[in-house]
């Protein structure tokens, strides 16, 4: 049943199968069509379904997104790509203002299928204004979801989700992920959309991380398997709703808990987690949390620079060690 | 037109106006709270452009849209109760004044944001020509709205796949406190539409018969596939921007420098009192009440005692609506909770995570 | 030298001093000049600085905001207006993308000396559209500063300071301060801008708040001196930077830390406040450091369930009760 | 336009392709990374608009924009070493490819967000306007750019209050992949600017002379008040739309059902390639350099023999900026933070807070 496939073919994959299944989805973005999407996700759809399903537009963020919003309103349940999370700061009203808000402004007159992909993250050099992360923006609005696949598996699962969904989901991709590559079972018990996921068990300590960043903790954590230090990784999936009790519970037994994630640490989703992990698990944590986090620069262009602005395996190698030993005690 | 849709549609200028008239009382008495934009004088254009449409059109309103949503066939109480913030209100008073929401009778509701209808009709518009539906979509919007950003945008993609939109610019000539000419390089606001192509048009937005005219050809045209059309209506409101502004705690302001300056003179009115001057009102012409009563008279479909008993069935209405409102129950925080979550029931795949 | 004044009066009297002290500085948004501004703060300034110093203009966020960005780089101090808050999704990129990192790309060729000036939060029955608190997405924007004055006078010190920033910083007012009244002394030494002040001394448990909560935290707190708890009021009077000193300070002198913020809990401005002081303060903390936060949800319109959606004294209160009394122990 | 210049604007355009082709070549070397946006084909526009321009005037550029900053001043080495991510560059190695800046220059900067070039332009017309200087400012974009809401916003403030802006569109009919036809309702740009009033004028962006002679008429105009101008310069891009982009690892894609459409044939081309196909290069006419060159030499102020040479010192310059670019140091995190906290020093009644 499993197969072997690249990020971006999942996801294409779940595009294909859906619209195949249910003629009330669409899909649009600057690109999506007649050149198949920026990162394939969308590929050779224009062919099969036309250009009414699968439609290329203007660079106008703002109102695309507004478009997949309204036709949402109509019965459709549009997958509005945005090319990147950088031009999502043009639609944010769109999302904020009128997706999260009209369910509940209405008194829950109407539903609100709409999924908004979109990649986000540090990928390589390409400039302060194309690194963005926004999840910490996202988290905060109240009537959204948001996703944050890690894998192959989890793209396949949680696109399919999203778009069976009748609350608006962003669907957070990182231009990182496309290329890699993994298992994916389309015929497996699919688990729910927010939940988190121990993807190593390590009774030492407990990171926690998303997207991207898991795999970059996976590595730290087999190194640090080697020095004997065992690390729980958790791969939250949803950064909205987050699935507390996975993290709670793993926090409780390892006593120890590190948090990693590619945004800014100054008000990052990282504090999200740590703020609230402090007050569910305050009196089983032998030392404070701690967050391995972006540095609050905007991404140097330098790749180098870059390289060091985000976790990288070593950043979180050396916080787990400080976390572990006794001279991390800060007091 | 036959008599009886020219008697119904007075008698929805009259409704509109009763029913902001009680609007402006509840708030005066802290029934009623939050910003509050009211419509008088406006009433030709909601009213001739919605008696034109068809029941399986769409709506999209501002923040100003208490009178469409009430032309467009919502009950009074319900618009009332909303106002109110009451459980009974159309949008179960989670969204109040401006956000009037009602599926039933396709009205996608009211926008504060000023450029949101837009991109709202805009895929409205899509969902139905993707569906080869013959229905259309009607955008509300004002003068001052035409600077947004997504104006451009979306008129642009409707433009480019031919959707079918009805663009309808309510031209009061004021941005809150800012005429026209202070906000827009090109006043005739109907030319915007020439950067995309859109077939627009200018007409009198006092009289209903006008708009009422030039709403169901364009409303035709957009149904049968020609793509979106653009109506500019010059209108005049009067009262101020909203309630809650200014006259209230605004004493006369400094603003002596430009007293001279006519084109602003009677933004500088509005900017010390709230509201437009007596003489600018008059300047603006006869009301759109009396101008198409006096129509209906001469007609002779009606005549004075016609009328004053239409207003007097109509003050029944409204004040049954205000006593509704006030009488029904406010909404708990249960409610509010169970309105957030109301679409967790349809995601099968989901579970809720505490 | 000191004079009880309103709010907006302080603010207005800054523009004018300073405007009149310096002709780079320039003034725009909406109804800012012959309307005097939504809530009075440019009043009188255009008929004295005519209107290219103090700018109608259209409803453009975007581009208005941007304009400031542009007349910044060549030399101007503009001070923009964004009517409240709620507009300020469409002007984002105008202040995540350009003011925030043109300093940065270019190299440090470019200062930014902008204000962007705005009221936030919940006023009285706006509805959801109209009620919202941005803290938290600006927080996370490196480059960028927020101040978030309470009081009159700190209104009038830190609006100088902002102008007088060549770091573009957001100055976020609130909707139901501008009325309020205080002492302002013209005259008295000025605290940096970023200082977090003790407006309150307690020994035992610290309330960090800012803006309007910190009123409602000092009600809180005198109630709470007759039940003889005392609880020290913090005023961040800044977010971003943070003082963390004195936060610190305070918590490890009253082992107690509750945190009172308007912005919706989950990932709000107070999530980043909650995850530092835990990992500086863990070994003095009592307790888990506790938020009294907005709710996860769209501002109701109702009036009751509006007043509910934020902080009231009384949560307060109980919060403070809970957090001291040993039932307050969660583990 | 008298010889000197003539050369000048030639030498300017071989600089400009002999610089990007540079660039790729540090590109496919794995030296550059990012994405990567070229220039060739479209030296006419930035080399016939930048040299009407006087030094006083400013220029606004976006990720494309190695050529304008090259035309209008930045020594080459400075912008190779920035592409580079060195210490050594224009931006310190902190902004990169898509964010040159020269402040020296008047280079406002190039930025990577489609529709930003619009209001910081604005606001540096708005400055310049303020202090009643004879300067203008220079706005660069694209012809997807124009559906940005920023154009809207930005142009219909530009003309209510006659900021000096001369809007440039550098139509060159693809917006990555999609054809002109396919996201614009107006297909000829320059008539967008009617919504506001703003003159404008389609010029053959392939054509040096003309690029040059109508912005200069068009510089004049805007420096004397009277307000902005359009002008909309027809070109091509002969390489795909980034380095980045596909091509790489793009296969055929399935786009038969579209193949039998002609206005998005060389989409498809490029859908499939990353680059335009010969055939379409071929259709957008001569190139513009080989033309420019023909006329130099028809006009007697040069001959082969003098171009050889050019490219040949042209080359020369190149080379050593590229050595330049690699030899130079890597900036270090200390500087990035120094860069960051530069402002802080003038904050007199501020502290840090650490
Ligand atoms: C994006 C945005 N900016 C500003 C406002 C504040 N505001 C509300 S109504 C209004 C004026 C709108 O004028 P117009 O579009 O002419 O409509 P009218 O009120 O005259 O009906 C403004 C500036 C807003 N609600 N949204
Ligand atoms: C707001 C935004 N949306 C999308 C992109 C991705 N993008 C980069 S360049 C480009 C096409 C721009 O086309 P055009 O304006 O014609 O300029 P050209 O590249 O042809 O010079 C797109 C869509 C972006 N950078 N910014
Ligand atoms: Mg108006
Ligand atoms: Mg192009």
């Amino acid at each position: 049943m499993s197969e072997e496939i690249y990020y971006w073919q999942a996801l294409n994959r779940v595009m294909d199968t859906e619209m195949a299944a249910d003629d009330s989805i669409i899909t649009l973005g600057e690109d999506v069509g007649l050149y198949g999407g920026t990162y394939r996700v969308t590929e050779g759809l224009m062919a099969k379904y036309g250009e009414w399903r699968v439609r290329d537009t203007p660079i106008s963020e703002n109102s695309f997104t507004g478009l997949g919003v309204g036709a949402a309103m109509l019965g459709l349940r549009p997958v509005v790509e945005i090319m990147t999370i950088n031009f999502a700061l043009f639609a944010i009203d769109a999302i904020i203002n009128m997706a999260a808000k009209i369910p509940f402004m209405s008194g829950a007159q109407f539903p609100m299928p709409l999924t908004i992909r979109m990649p986000g993250g540090v990928a390589r050099q390409l400039g302060a204004q194309h690194s963005q992360r926004l999840e910490h923006t996202l988290m905060n609005v109240p009537g959204l979801r948001m996703v944050v696949p890690a894998t192959p598996q989890d793209a396949y699962w949680q696109l399919r989700q999203a778009i069976h969904s009748d609350d608006p989901i962003v669907f957070l991709e990182h231009e990182l992920l496309y290329f890699s590559k993994g298992m994916v079972d389309e015929t497996a018990v699919v688990p729910p959309i927010h939940q988190a996921m121990v993807r190593r068990p390590g009774r030492d300590m407990t990171c926690i991380a998303y997207s991207r960043m898991v795999l970059v903790a996976l590595e730290a954590a087999e190194q640090l398997a080697t020095e004997g230090i065992e690390m729980t990784v958790i791969d939250l999936r949803s950064l909205s709703p987050i699935d507390w009790e996975t993290c709670v519970q793993s926090v409780q037994q390892t006593h120890h808990c590190l948090i990693v994630e590619e945004d800014c640490r100054f008000a990052g989703a990282g504090a999200e987690l740590a703020a609230t992990l402090q007050e569910r698990c305050f009196y089983f944590l032998d030392r404070p949390i701690q967050r391995v986090a972006g540095l609050d620069i905007p991404t140097p262009f330098n790749g180098k620079l870059e390289a060091a602005s985000i976790p990288r395996t070593e950043d979180i190698l050396a916080a787990a060690r400080r976390l572990i030993s006794s001279a991390g005690d800060q007091s | 037109m036959d008599k009886l849709q020219m008697s119904q549609m007075l008698r929805d200028m009259l409704r509109a106006r009763a029913f902001e008239e009680a609007a402006a009382q509840g708030y005066a008495q802290g029934k009623i709270a939050g910003f509050l934009h009211l419509y008088p004088g406006e009433e030709a254009v909601a009213v001739g452009v919605l008696h034109a449409a068809e029941p399986g059109d769409y709506v999209v309103s501002t923040y100003r849209e208490h009178v469409h949503a009430l032309v467009r066939g919502v009950p009074a109480p319900e618009i009332m109760a909303e106002l109110h913030g009451k459980k009974t209100g159309i949008s179960k008073g989670m969204g109040g004044s401006m956000h009037l929401f009602d599926a039933s009778r396709r009205f996608l509701g009211g926008y504060a944001i000023v450029g949101e209808t837009y991109p709202i009709a805009l895929g409205a518009a899509y969902a139905v020509a993707y569906r080869r539906l013959p229905e259309a979509v009607i955008c509300f919007f004002g003068d001052g709205a035409v600077n947004q950003g997504t104006f451009h945008e979306s008129l642009n993609m409707a433009a480019l796949w031919k959707l079918p939109i009805l663009f309808v610019c309510e031209n009061n000539h004021y941005q809150i406190g800012t005429e026209i000419h202070r906000h827009s390089a090109i006043t005739e606001v109907y030319k915007r539409a020439c950067g995309y192509g859109i077939p627009a048009e200018k007409v009198d937005g006092m009289d209903v018969l006008s708009v009422h005219a030039a709403a169901r050809k364009a409303l035709e045209r957009v149904r049968s596939g020609d793509g979106p059309q653009f109506l500019e209506l010059e209108t005049y409101r009067y009262r101020g921007h909203s309630m809650a502004d200014p006259g209230s705690y605004r004493p006369s302001v400094e603003l002596d420098a430009y007293r001279a300056n006519d084109p602003i003179a009677a933004a500088i009115h509005e900017a010390e009192s709230g509201y437009p001057s007596p003489e600018a009102i008059a300047a603006a012409g006869p009301d759109c009440i009396t101008l198409f009563s006096a129509h209906c008279c001469r007609e002779n479909h009606l005549d004075e005692t016609g009328i004053a008993r239409m207003r007097q069935e109509i003050q029944t209405e409204i004040d049954a609506a205000v006593r509704f409102a006030e009488a029904s129950e406010e909404p708990d925080m249960e409610t509010a909770w169970s309105i957030l979550h109301a679409n967790r029931r349809y995601e099968t795949l989901m579970e809720s995570p505490e």
